[in-house]
């Protein structure tokens, strides 16, 4: 069983990769959303191979709705969102993949070095896993999820504000 | 079945059905190929005849649902596990929930009062 | 072990990738894509250390679902900001934005 | 039953319940029972010209049919049909239903954007406005079924209604998850995307042939697959009196499926933002009452 999950955690590795490859270099302003969404999915079926279920299923879920809405955003701010033009819209381009090469090689050598321990063997399965999660939840990390809720109004009042703030300025 | 395996056929049944619309697509082409005539391939727009393509900055005007449905979406996440649990826990679960939601239906009442739930 | 340094590695890549699209590009919306592949990145960390090492620790999971909120997070607060810049100066092009330096 | 056996009743039901639902479709339409209708427009799609449009976007032109219809398939597999008769029994069941519902709409704003033309673009972003509308609805109703199993797995959903179904425990999230449903399957009063009267026909406006035949074939298991994900999850499944569970699914699922048309047959189409208006307003916080009351009631 080993084997099959190296097989898949390098296959969908490899689609996550080629695809985050993808999202930089079309034009096409909804195809890099959509080609971002695919890494998503692909990352949620690492999720999968790596047998966190509801994680997995709920990362494939979020990301189909954060991404489409990405895409409309670009369709309302993009001067040409069908890519027919192929402007370049990148700049100081050596200075980026220099930096992206270098913490690439930082991080991989750094997971290299370290001596990991032994790895685990035994671990719950899906049903269970919800549970105990339900479990860390409302019990240990109860302050942790109260504040994500805080976290999360406040961001719900601060995009709404600076969205829809000259709107209302304007009708007074 | 252990989950992996359960993956596993998941993502098969997903292979077959690509599979199964390739031979379709395949059967199809060896049926005809379609003829060339001119105007054929403009897209559908009520008669006119519209050479120039369509991906031009389009507003939509529902962006402040989109907005607020982002960052609401997000709720869902804790409340799968949370609803597991919910009669080993009892009450606290809750009031644990209930504090968390009424945090959140804030939020939509914000977003009421400032006029976001309308077309923008 | 070959499985956790594979995660790592797919990670460390995919978080390079987020770093150059981050840097690189000149939109705005650009640069979100770029953040939210570099959390991503994060992610596969985080689930690989909780199925390898510690399959007993759910807080790491948790940690998992804080990380999709700040994304989700993010993605609206950055919009937001991107709607406002378009209402304001008519483009979302982070090069002209001098006035958000503060 | 072994699994040779229920895959076979699955797949016979499926495709009997999918020829079925295309009947109800064409009645739903024209006003009268037509057995050989569905087969021969099956023959029309399937022998007409493929048309491209020009400067189309090739890669989503290819992929959307493919995942709308992939997408129905892998949802359609975790429904438990009877007693132990699933093909997949996923732990998280419940959450997987809603996560591939989420693609349908990807699919369609896939097609909407690949065939370059205004009115199928329009049907696109539609659907998305359309998902933002339905979803908070449909994963709150969920969320309070799954309180009551204690579980995500589908058949313990179904086992949990042995006492009383979830359409009496729980009646505002059945009403939320069925209005839900409609909009899911874009059927009549929610057929935003591939409105005819205003869009020409949305996403489906410039797609021929196999193309077409894929999206007709797939919106008739999609009413399919929710009327049974209704059935699974508010009427009880397979549990009657007298005959075998199979029969009793199939008999609510194509009770339900005629009430979807019903319904779309009787309102006028709604306006997107109406739609998106009604939801928020209303939907969210009667979602919210819903879990509340099943919380209280749970701990009595």
């Amino acid at each position: 069983m080993i084997s099959i999950q190296l097989i898949f955690l390098i296959i969908f590795g490899l689609a996550a990769i080629w695809f985050g490859w993808r999202v930089f270099m079309t034009s096409s302003m909804v195809r890099s959303a959509l080609s971002l969404l695919a890494s998503m999915v692909a990352i949620g079926a690492l999720f999968l191979v790596m047998e966190a279920e509801f994680l997995g299923v709920l990362q494939i879920m979020m990301m189909g709705t954060e991404m489409s809405i990405m895409a409309i955003f670009m369709m309302m701010y993009m001067m040409d969102p069908g890519g027919l033009g192929n402007m370049d819209m990148s700049h100081q381009k050596n200075i980026s993949i220099a930096a992206g090469v270098i913490v690439t090689v930082l991080i991989i050598g750094a997971a290299l070095a370290t001596d990991w321990g032994t790895i685990a063997t035994q671990f719950p399965g899906p049903h269970e896993q919800n549970r105990l999660l339900g479990m860390e939840i409302l019990k240990r990390s109860m302050m942790i999820f109260e504040t994500a809720g805080v976290t999360i109004l406040t961001g719900m009042i601060a995009s709404i504000a600076v969205a829809l703030s000259i709107k209302k300025s304007m009708e007074k | 079945m252990t989950p992996i395996l359960q993956y596993l056929l998941l993502f098969g049944m997903l292979i077959a059905t690509a599979g199964f619309v390739w031979m379709l697509y395949l059967i199809k082409q060896s049926l005809g190929k379609t003829l060339e005539e001119p105007g054929k391939d403009i897209p559908a727009e009520s008669g006119n005849l519209v050479p120039k393509p369509a991906w031009l900055r389009y507003h939509v005007r529902y962006y402040g649902y989109a907005l607020l449905f982002l960052a609401f979406d997000m709720e869902m996440a804790y409340m799968y596990p949370w609803a597991v649990v919910y009669q080993e826990v009892g009450l606290l679960a809750l009031l644990d929930m209930g504090v968390f939601l009424m945090i959140l239906f804030l939020g939509l009442v914000y977003t009421w009062t400032q006029l976001g739930l309308k077309r923008q | 072990m070959e499985l956790l340094i594979t995660a790592l590695i797919i990670a460390a890549v995919l978080f390079g990738i987020g770093l150059y699209g981050a840097l690189s590009q000149t939109n705005l919306v650009m640069i979100m894509m770029g953040i939210e592949l570099m959390l991503g990145a994060a992610m596969i960390n985080l689930v690989a250390f909780w199925r390898y090492l510690h399959p007993e620790a759910f807080s790491l999971q948790m940690f998992v679902l804080v990380a999709m909120t700040v994304m989700a997070l993010e993605g609206a607060v950055g919009f937001a900001i991107a709607t406002q810049r378009f209402r304001t100066s008519g483009t979302v092009e982070m090069e002209e934005s001098a006035e958000l330096k503060g | 039953m072994t699994p040779f056996l229920s895959g076979f009743m699955i797949t016979l039901l499926f495709v009997g319940g999918v020829y079925f639902v295309a009947v109800l479709e064409r009645c739903s339409m024209t006003g009268n029972v037509s057995w050989s209708g569905p087969a021969r427009s099956f023959l029309l799609l399937f022998a007409q010209e493929e048309i491209k449009t020009r400067k189309h976007d090739k890669v989503f032109f290819e992929t959307a049919p493919v995942l709308f219809i992939g997408v129905i398939l892998l949802t359609i597999s975790i429904l438990p049909f009877g007693r132990g008769s699933v093909i997949i029994d996923l732990g998280t069941g419940a959450l997987f239903i809603n996560a591939a519902l989420v693609y349908i709409m990807v699919s369609l704003l896939m097609a909407g954007w690949a065939v370059n033309g205004v009115y199928a673009m329009v049907g696109g972003w539609r659907a998305l406005a359309q998902l933002i509308a339905y979803s908070m609805p449909v994963v709150m109703a969920l969320t309070a079924t799954v309180m009551r199993a204690e579980s995500m797995f589908l058949t313990d959903i179904v086992e949990s209604q042995q006492s009383l179904w979830n359409i009496l425990y729980q009646p505002v999230g059945f009403i939320l998850f069925y209005i839900s449903a409609l909009a899911i399957a874009f059927l009549p009063p929610f057929d935003l995307p591939v409105a005819e009267g205003e869009l020409a026909g949305g996403v489906w406006a410039d797609l021929t042939g196999a193309r077409k035949l894929l999206f007709r074939l797939g919106r008739l298991a999609l009413v399919l697959t929710l009327s049974v994900a209704v059935v699974v999850l508010y009427l009880g499944g397979w549990m009657g009196p007298w005959l075998p569970g199979f029969v009793w699914t199939f008999l609510k699922t194509l009770l339900v499926a005629a009430s979807f048309f019903a319904v779309g047959h009787f309102m006028p189409r709604i306006r997107h933002d109406h739609l998106l208006e009604y939801n928020w307003k209303y939907g969210v916080p009667l979602a919210l009452y819903n879990i509340f009351q099943v919380g209280v009631v749970l701990l009595l």
